[in-house]
């Protein structure tokens, strides 16, 4: 088993730094707030992935980030091209240029696991997403294991481990003086060369504590509750607000504008720009003569549900959800997607 | 009056006054919630107490509509705080809930706590124990010593050097995801379509860049001027910890200085702010 | 970028504009690549494509037209004034520079349909993306039966294409009606909603297909009325609208259920509507 | 003016006000409430005999305060139309009163020595006089103003007094013609009884009493001892109203020993008023009560009224806190005995009138406060002795006295040998089968109309409410008296009736400037030693010089008394009390505004000392005093009454001030000469006049202004600054004299302030009223300042003269005569042109929140049925109010979008 000292790893990951963009987790805001909060994202810091300058700015010690990796692939806004005026007075579009390579350090098993939902949609049917696709390939995913299953996480009901390999290149584990180091894939083989590592033998690989496992609803469960009034009563407590959209690692809802800035000097870009949208907005789907199938609230709430689980392994052959349990701990109004798949678990398939 | 409210809760059900009684209940992992109960066999699920922070109001504006054209809309009863008696009378000043389709269970409130079982904030500076309205009172008052509010928090971010107190807030608001949690859970935010997300806006994109949130997040506290009844609803529900309340704060503040005292919610008088407008007069007294 | 990014739209310029009814107007765009010219002029009946005003935005439209071998592959698309973006092509002066992307989604299949009779109904707007399915099948005349037109608007001046009419009326082995909601001044023709002039023309299902386009209500009971005449729901074709962003299954806005009007769409068979996990409606 | 009132086409609506306007130009709808003249106009000659014996004067408006008026009057000699009118407000007492008594009336009446016409104006209401005058527990004092200067009228002796002193020779009455056929049965010939008796007797119905008593008058005669009540003075009421032709049948009880019942009422009579009163004692309930030296005060109380012989012990105990308590310890008292009364709350809960509580002590009676009795002891059959328990008080209880709880262990014993109990009363209805019963065991009625479910009969007094005052009694027997008329009429019960009258707190009245204190008149009583052996009358009345004094300081909250004198002097029968305010609707098609303005009130510049000299006056006020029908008429004179030597007149006072009004008042200049050439031409005094700049433009002014130069007087430019009373009343004028450039000042006898104009203070809401703007002086905004000097931006709505600004006389008339030719030419055409320029709402943006119809100044936005809003294209400006208070971009002026406005913004940028 292959080991790296904390020492040996810090020097690495300063070095990495220089080369290349680093993205690592790291505690944003201001670190008095209100301790005692019921919001608990109110109560301190927050961690996010973020580029550090180097691995002093990284934060060891957390559950899980506030929004998951899905910021660095599929960022809340990206401008797709600019449109410039060009010498004959004909517009000029002017795609937005590639990343540089980077390193994403510390990602959870569970947000790569995410990124693998991303993958089949962008990715797995043509024609591809090339802004997804670039910043896929120029990053590697360095995972660091989670000792243990947080509160409200999930991952080991639909599929995953809190210290699984499957979707990173390269995984660390942390044992005692270092991590145990599990170079997964060639990408990952090829940074690990210049990671100085160590390799010993009989390294004994500590078992992450597990939350209990439940059932999921079966396809045919699915399928027979979606006209229930089971919908509506969920519903009733939902704000549509959104939060559970965005800290979700397998959203990929986004909206499409085309914006102009002034910018202060008085020059003026166009550019068409895509960010984030979420299907609990209440306008998502309304359509050109003001018909919205999803007007109502708890339609829209289905929809989400539905996504993760029904549509998204149809359409697109991935699980839908990762169970990072982000949307449990942050929706306001305790709707519990655990609560309710196994209250649709439970029913009896009609 | 956990019980007082679960006995008014059966008895309205019972009689078909209201279609819904909407309290707070424990769920399943032991987090208070709101709680929707139709059925008199589950006002059992009541429950009220020092966690329940959350302003059921803002249900209400979703319900006051009919769910088909033409139907009738259904009667609901709700559990509410003197906070939320606030943000109520606005919205029944402002024509979003029809007074005799809702049933108001005020609560005494005991003032609400933190996870911690310290005293939230906001608590420790309101002066009011019983709801400014309601149609049955649950509880009794209890004798809680405190003092009207006197915005030292927004006098501390008022007091700091222009150049830190840009930077507070870009530094705050550079966590926004535009998410509109804030916005959905505030009781007095119901436009059908946000001036944020309007497609043919003129004013703000849909950019997640700070400007974007900046713009977003000032025509927010500018619609809230002289309605926000500062209920802290925007800054319990934002997953980014941003000091929502403290810009509305700021607002009710300046309000209520510049309108003799004016609280949004305390009186059935529309907000003066839509009512007072001398604009020539101001302007003068600026140059 | 070495692969076709998807998002990206073609530049084209508008090279004409004529009103077709109260706040429609048809637009017609030539791309500027002859390359891409080229690569465009495959696109079938049913079929849509992205209109961008550059600087305002982007908004998917089905094809008014079928590629025209002597003209050319000019683009026609008929776009009625409701929002932003259409607002902004109105206001577009001819030569402007436009962006498409396209062709997107699925096509009418009208190979399949050969040798049958066919029934078009199109209300108001939806009356373009149908007249690409008129176009087909008068060009290819002989290929098919019996063609009846059923044309709909709430009011005299929501007609689009009046003035094809009489070409249309006029070929072989076709006939057309027009009705109106409710009766207009200087109105003579037929009036009351679509599905009552569809009960008394009542084409036969044999050996038939209708296909549809329209507001969500009106495909719901124009759907409603066909099986009342017989038509079974493997002869009724339609095409659905969607607010969407992409057009290939990417923004994730579309969806009916698991279907994506974008992808699996926006020409469905109304036995697959019927299996929709959720309404369109 | 008098042409206008005659015109055939003008309606002139005088005393009254817009209270609302909808609509739009060409379909205004305007409502008006006419409030009530008192005065019929078709009658009213304007002889003005009416006001030679009105007894209520307060200051004239007309004459800015410098003489009276009365309360019925005729605003100024010129005034149109030429009627008079009657000032009638709500007063406290009257309408605390539950009987409503015109108190005010009856007092100015005293006040004017005409007691035999307050006796008659009192006797309008009730026949219980005397009896009232007497017992009542008065709440009219409680509410009485006076009291807000030291203490309240001694409204309640004063009514003892003018009965005493004119009944005794007042004629007796004669009997009443009757003018209906029905009969009335009254069962109960106590104060409800016979009043419902009285007053439909007079209404000319037949009335029959039923009195179970062999007396008649009910707890008055019965209940009340004669210390309190003479039994000649109940006994002279109680004829008067027989005299009318009430026939009384004592000893007649219904329902019981051989009496008729009350379905034999019901039979033989069209309408049956029950007033059988609370006579039955409430029980103790406690052991030893049966025993024989236990009595009712009730019971103890009829026996004494009635003469029988009662006998009592040497040490009595009386149970209760009430008036029968009182009355049965100060009765036993003058029977010889030791009286102690034990009451289980304090002093402060006794139900009796506190000061009957004071005389029962002056006399010697002990009290127990918070102390009940729990059992009596005997021996051999006679009470011996009472034990009691000590109360303390707790949480307060239905009624809002807080409820005596016992103390455990506290029990004590007093010594007595007669205990008198007189913890309540309540009715006894046994007798009356049929009736509905409350829980209190008293009759169900409704409290407004005295009905009972029991068809044609009513119910009231104490049978109903349980043990009351006699003037509620009173109240109720009037009440049910209009019920019965109305039933039996077949009107309505409820309409037109008012039960509820104005709470005192909520009647605003000014106590007038100069109000001095003068103390309240008690009575004379008789000597302690004297009343303790006696039931002699321990109050003695007023003398005349004392309540001639006492109704002096009635403040005549109501200005009208409704003494009534004014009716009987109008020969054209044209004065009606009972008018009431009514709404008139006109629909119109434009609007003339004509508001006025107001008179600056020179005491916001303390500066000027204005109202610390009588010789202080305002340019109005000198115009008033130079009128030949003002004050001195027409005479030049100081307060003093002499001719002054030295006049000052100050310009622009409240004009051309940042403190005050920065606009100029424009006719300051002009009247002010007028003022100095008058001073000068009437008395030959010495004017300075202080002014800043003499603006004197226009026809024939400067001519003018160069005449008054001629005339002598002494022109300083500066603005006057200062006036000081000195010692002596002589006022010293400070200024600068600018041409000077130094300090000059003089002394002299008056000093005219030249007060401008400014808005009236009611302009904002008159502004509401007609969508009008105001500019920044406050007067109304015309739409133009120039060219569109007459319309406002209310289309249709028009300004004429001083309400748009300050304008002189000429000036005004040219006004109003371009607002009348505006409103015709707009009348004439018959159609009127919008602007496109309107607001637009869409609809699924519009949440419904109702701020753009607040914020919309010409109410032309409404909210429909499905709670969004709509405009109203003909009342729309185009201002953009509403679209700037839309929090959701959800209203756009049209041709103003944000898309255009950007648009242009852009442009001007490139």
């Amino acid at each position: 088993m292959k080991f790296i000292e904390i020492r040996a790893l810090h020097e690495w990951l300063d070095r990495l730094a220089q080369e290349m963009t680093l993205i690592a987790p790291t505690a944003v805001g201001p670190q008095e707030k209100a301790p005692g909060s019921r919001n608990p994202a109110a109560q301190g810091q927050q961690v996010f992935y973020r580029q550090v300058e180097g691995a002093a700015q990284i934060a060891w010690d957390f559950t899980r980030t506030a929004l998951s990796a899905r910021e660095h692939f599929m960022p809340k806004t990206e401008t797709l091209f600019t449109i410039e005026t060009g010498p004959d007075g004909k517009a000029v579009l002017h795609e937005t240029k590639l990343e540089q390579p980077r390193v994403f350090f510390g990602i959870r098993p569970c947000d790569a696991r995410g990124l693998r939902v991303l993958d089949a949609v962008m990715l797995g049917q043509e024609p591809a997403d090339v802004y997804y696709a670039q910043r896929r390939e120029n990053t590697t995913l360095v995972g660091l294991a989670c000792p243990q299953m947080w509160e409200d996480c999930f991952c080991n009901s639909v599929g995953g481990a809190p210290d699984a390999a499957d979707d990173v290149d390269i995984l660390l584990i942390q044992v005692e003086g270092g991590f145990a180091v599990q170079v997964v894939t060639e990408k990952g083989e090829r940074l690990a060369t210049g990671m100085g590592l160590q390799e010993v033998e009989g390294l004994e690989l500590p078992q992450p504590k597990l939350n209990e496992q439940f059932a999921l609803p079966t396809q045919q469960q699915w399928l027979a509750s979606f006209n229930d009034v089971y919908w509506q009563r969920v519903g009733d407590r939902c704000l549509s607000c959104r939060i559970c959209s965005y800290v979700c690692p397998t959203c990929r809802c986004f909206d499409v504008r085309d914006e102009t800035v002034v910018t202060p000097q008085g020059e003026r870009i166009v550019r068409r720009v895509r960010a984030w949208d979420s299907c609990q907005g209440v306008n998502y789907r309304v359509q050109a003569g003001g018909a919205n199938p999803r007007a109502n609230l708890e339609q829209r709430l289905r929809n989400r549900f539905y996504c993760k689980y029904y549509y998204v392994p149809i359409d697109y052959a991935a699980d839908g959800c990762v169970g990072c349990g982000r949307c449990v701990t942050a929706c306001p109004v305790n709707i519990d997607i655990r609560e309710v798949l196994q209250d649709l678990a439970r029913r009896e398939p009609a | 009056m956990i019980e007082d409210i679960r006995a008014l809760a059966r008895e309205l059900l019972e009689k078909g006054a209201v279609e819904c009684v909407i309290g707070y209940e424990v769920g399943p992992t032991g987090r208070v919630r709101p709680a929707f109960v139709y059925e008199p066999g589950e006002v059992e699920r009541l429950i009220f107490d020092g966690r329940c922070d959350q302003n059921l109001v803002t249900y209400l504006t979703r319900r006051n509509k009919p769910r088909k054209k033409g139907e009738e809309v259904p009667t609901t009863a709700v559990v509410v705080k003197p906070c939320d008696a606030r943000s109520l009378r606005v919205l029944l000043n402002e024509h979003q809930v029809q007074r005799d389709k809702v049933y108001i269970i005020g609560v005494a409130c005991p003032g609400m706590q933190n996870a911690d079982g310290t005293p939230e904030l906001r608590c420790t500076r309101c002066d009011q124990r019983v709801p400014l309205l309601y149609d049955a009172l649950c509880g009794e008052p209890p004798e809680v010593p405190t003092v009207r509010d006197a915005y030292e928090d927004v006098q501390q971010i008022e007091a700091l050097p222009l150049e830190e107190r840009l930077a507070y807030w870009l530094g705050e608001l550079d966590r926004c995801i535009r998410c509109y949690a804030c916005r959905q859970a505030c009781p007095t935010c119901f436009c059908s379509v946000c001036e944020a997300e309007r497609d043919d806006s003129l004013w703000v994109g849909i950019a997640d860049r700070i400007p974007e949130k900046a713009f977003f997040h000032i025509i927010r506290a500018f619609h809230q001027a002289g309605r926000c009844t500062e209920c802290n609803a925007c800054e319990a529900v934002c997953p980014m910890g941003i000091p929502l309340s403290l810009i509305n704060r700021k607002i009710a503040k300046d309000v209520a200085q510049m309108m003799g005292g004016y609280r949004a919610g305390e009186s059935d008088e529309p907000t003066p702010l839509v009512t007072m407008l001398t604009g020539e007069e101001a302007i003068d007294e600026i140059h | 970028m070495s692969e076709v990014n998807p998002m990206r739209p073609y530049l084209g310029t508008l090279v004409g504009t004529k009103p077709l009814a109260t706040g429609i107007r048809l637009f017609q765009v030539e791309l500027n690549d002859p390359e891409e010219r080229e690569k465009f002029s495959v696109w079938r009946p049913g079929q849509f494509l992205f209109f961008s005003v550059l600087g305002v935005g982007e908004a998917p439209f089905g094809f008014a037209n079928i590629p025209d071998p002597q003209r050319g592959p000019v683009i026609e698309v008929a776009i009625n004034k409701v929002g932003h973006v259409t607002r902004a092509i109105h206001a577009l002066p001819l030569g402007a520079t436009v962006g498409i992307r396209g062709p997107l989604g699925n096509y009418f299949p009208l190979e399949e349909l050969k040798g049958q009779n066919i029934v078009v109904l199109g209300g108001g707007i939806g009356g373009a993306p149908l007249r690409p399915v008129i176009q087909y099948i008068l060009r290819h005349r002989d290929d098919y039966g019996h063609l009846t037109i059923i044309w709909a608007a709430r009011s005299p001046d929501l007609l689009v294409f009046t003035d094809e009419y009489d070409e249309w009326r006029s070929a072989p082995d076709t006939e057309m009606h027009v009705t109106i909601d409710r009766p207009a001044e200087g109105w003579t023709g037929n009036v009351g909603l679509i599905t009552e002039i569809l009960e008394k023309v009542a084409p036969s299902p044999e050996n038939a297909t209708a296909i549809t386009c329209g507001p969500p209500i009106m495909i719901y009971f124009v759907g409603k009325t066909l099986g009342k005449l017989g038509f079974s729901e493997d002869q009724m074709l339609t095409t659905l609208e969607a607010r969407m962003h992409c057009g290939i299954g990417k923004c994730g806005r579309c969806n009916l259920g698991e279907k994506l009007v974008c992808k699996d769409g926006p020409v469905f068979w109304q036995s697959e509507i019927s299996t929709f996990l959720e309404s369109f409606l | 003016m008098m042409d206008a009132g005659r015109h055939p086409n003008i309606e002139l609506l005088s005393y009254s006000e817009v209270v609302d306007v909808q609509g739009y130009v060409g379909n205004f709808q305007v409502r008006v409430k006419k409030k009530p003249r008192y005065i019929d106009l078709e009658k009213c000659t304007g002889c003005g005999e009416c006001v030679k014996e009105c007894p209520v004067e307060v200051d004239s408006e007309f004459e800015v305060g410098l003489t009276k008026r009365k309360a019925i009057y005729r605003p100024f000699a010129q005034a149109i139309p030429p009627a008079f009118v009657i000032d009638k407000r709500p007063s406290p007492c009257k309408s605390t009163c539950p009987a409503h008594i015109p108190v005010q009336g009856y007092i100015a009446l005293i006040g004017q020595g005409k007691y035999d016409k307050a006796l008659a104006l009192i006797r309008e209401t009730t026949a219980f006089v005397g009896t009232l005058g007497r017992v009542c527990h008065h709440p009219c004092e409680l509410e009485c103003k006076r009291k807000d200067v030291e203490a309240p009228l001694a409204i309640c002796a004063l009514k003892r007094f003018a009965y005493d002193v004119a009944a005794p020779t007042a004629p007796p009455p004669a009997p009443v013609e009757r003018v209906y056929g029905e009969k009335v049965a009254v069962v109960g010939a106590g104060p409800a009884g016979l009043s419902a008796a009285y007053d439909l007797v007079r209404m000319g119905y037949g009335v029959t009493v039923y009195e179970a008593l062999p007396v008649a008058g009910g707890m008055l005669a019965v209940g009340i001892p004669a210390y309190r009540l003479p039994k000649d003075v109940l006994q002279q009421e109680i004829d008067y109203i027989k005299a009318l032709g009430v026939e009384i049948k004592l000893n007649t009880p219904i329902g019981r020993d051989g009496g008729p019942t009350l379905e034999d009422l019901r039979r033989d009579y069209d309408a049956v008023f029950l007033a059988v009163g609370a006579h039955r004692s409430r029980q103790l309930n406690i052991p030893g009560e049966d025993l024989p030296g236990v009595i009712h005060s009730t019971d103890f109380l009829r026996a004494l009224n009635l003469g029988q012989e009662v006998k009592i012990g040497q040490r009595v105990a009386v149970i209760g806190g009430g008036n029968a308590a009182i009355d049965a310890a100060r009765s036993a008292l003058r029977l010889g005995s030791q009286v102690t009364i034990v009451y289980r709350r304090s002093r402060a809960e006794m139900p009796a009138i506190p000061a009957e509580v004071d005389a029962a002590e002056e006399e010697g009676i002990a009290f127990h406060f918070l102390a009940t009795p729990v059992r009596i002891l005997s021996k051999d059959g006679r009470v011996t002795a009472m034990e009691c328990i000590r109360m303390e008080l707790g949480e307060p209880d239905e009624s809002g006295r807080r409820r005596p709880i016992p103390v455990p262990g506290s029990e004590f014993t007093i010594e007595v040998d007669t205990v008198i109990v007189s913890i309540g009363q309540q009715p006894d209805l046994a007798p009356l089968a049929g009736v509905e019963v409350t829980g209190w065991g008293t009759l169900t009625a409704d409290p407004d109309t005295m009905a009972t479910p029991v068809e044609g009969v009513f119910a009231g007094g104490d049978a109903v409410t349980g043990p009351a005052s006699a003037v509620w009694a009173v109240a109720a027997g009037k009440r049910a008296a209009e019920s019965i008329h109305r039933y039996l009429r077949g009107l309505d019960l409820h309409q037109g009736r008012v039960f509820e009258w104005p709470k005192a707190a909520d009647i605003q009245v000014e106590i007038p400037a100069g109000t001095e204190k003068a103390a309240r008149r008690e009575m004379a009583a008789l000597p302690i030693a004297e009343r303790k052996s006696t039931f002699k009358e321990v109050e003695l009345g007023f003398t005349e010089e004392e309540a001639r004094a006492e109704a002096a300081r009635c403040l005549s909250c109501a200005v009208c008394s409704e003494c009534l004198e004014c009716v009987s002097l109008c020969e054209a029968k044209a004065i009606d009390h009972n008018m009431r305010e009514e709404f008139v609707d006109l629909e119109v098609g434009t609007i003339i505004v004509a508001t006025g303005f107001a008179d600056f009130d020179p005491t916001r510049l303390p500066q000027y000392s204005y109202g610390r000299s009588p010789n202080i006056l305002t340019g109005m006020e000198f115009e008033r005093l130079t009128s030949a029908g003002g004050p001195t008429g027409g005479e030049i004179l100081t307060a003093e009454g002499k001719v002054p030597e030295r006049v000052a007149i100050i310009h622009c006072v409240g004009s051309r001030d940042v403190n005050a009004n920065r606009h100029c008042s424009r006719v300051c200049c002009m009247y002010a000469l007028k003022h100095a050439h008058l001073v000068r031409d009437m008395t030959g005094a010495e004017v300075y006049e202080f002014y800043m700049d003499m603006r004197t433009f226009g026809k024939g002014y400067e001519e003018f202004y160069e005449r008054v130069q001629e005339d002598g007087v002494i022109f300083v430019r500066g603005r006057g600054t200062e006036v000081r009373v000195r010692d002596d009343g002589k006022l010293v004028v400070r200024a600068e004299d600018t041409n000077l450039g130094r300090p000059v000042s003089a002394t002299v006898d008056m000093v005219i302030l030249g007060t401008g104009m400014e808005a009236r203070p009611d302009a904002d809401q008159v502004a509401r009223l007609f969508g009008l703007g105001r500019t920044e002086d406050g007067f109304f905004a015309e739409a133009h300042p120039k060219l569109r000097p007459v319309e406002t931006n209310t289309e249709g709505v028009f300004l004429a003269g001083t309400c748009q600004g300050p304008r002189d006389v000429p000036d005004t008339v040219a006004h109003a005569s371009a607002a009348a030719a505006q409103a015709l030419a707009l009348m004439s055409k018959g159609v009127v042109t919008i602007s496109p320029t309107v607001s637009h709402v869409l609809t699924r943006f519009c949440t419904g929140c109702g701020k753009c119809v607040l914020a919309c100044p010409y109410n032309a936005i409404t909210l429909n049925s499905d709670g969004k809003a709509e405009v109203n294209a003909a009342l729309c400006k185009g201002c953009g109010t509403c679209a700037a208070a839309c929090p959701s971009d959800a209203i756009v002026p049209l041709h103003f979008t944000d898309d255009q406005l950007v648009a242009q913004i852009v442009g001007v940028l490139q």
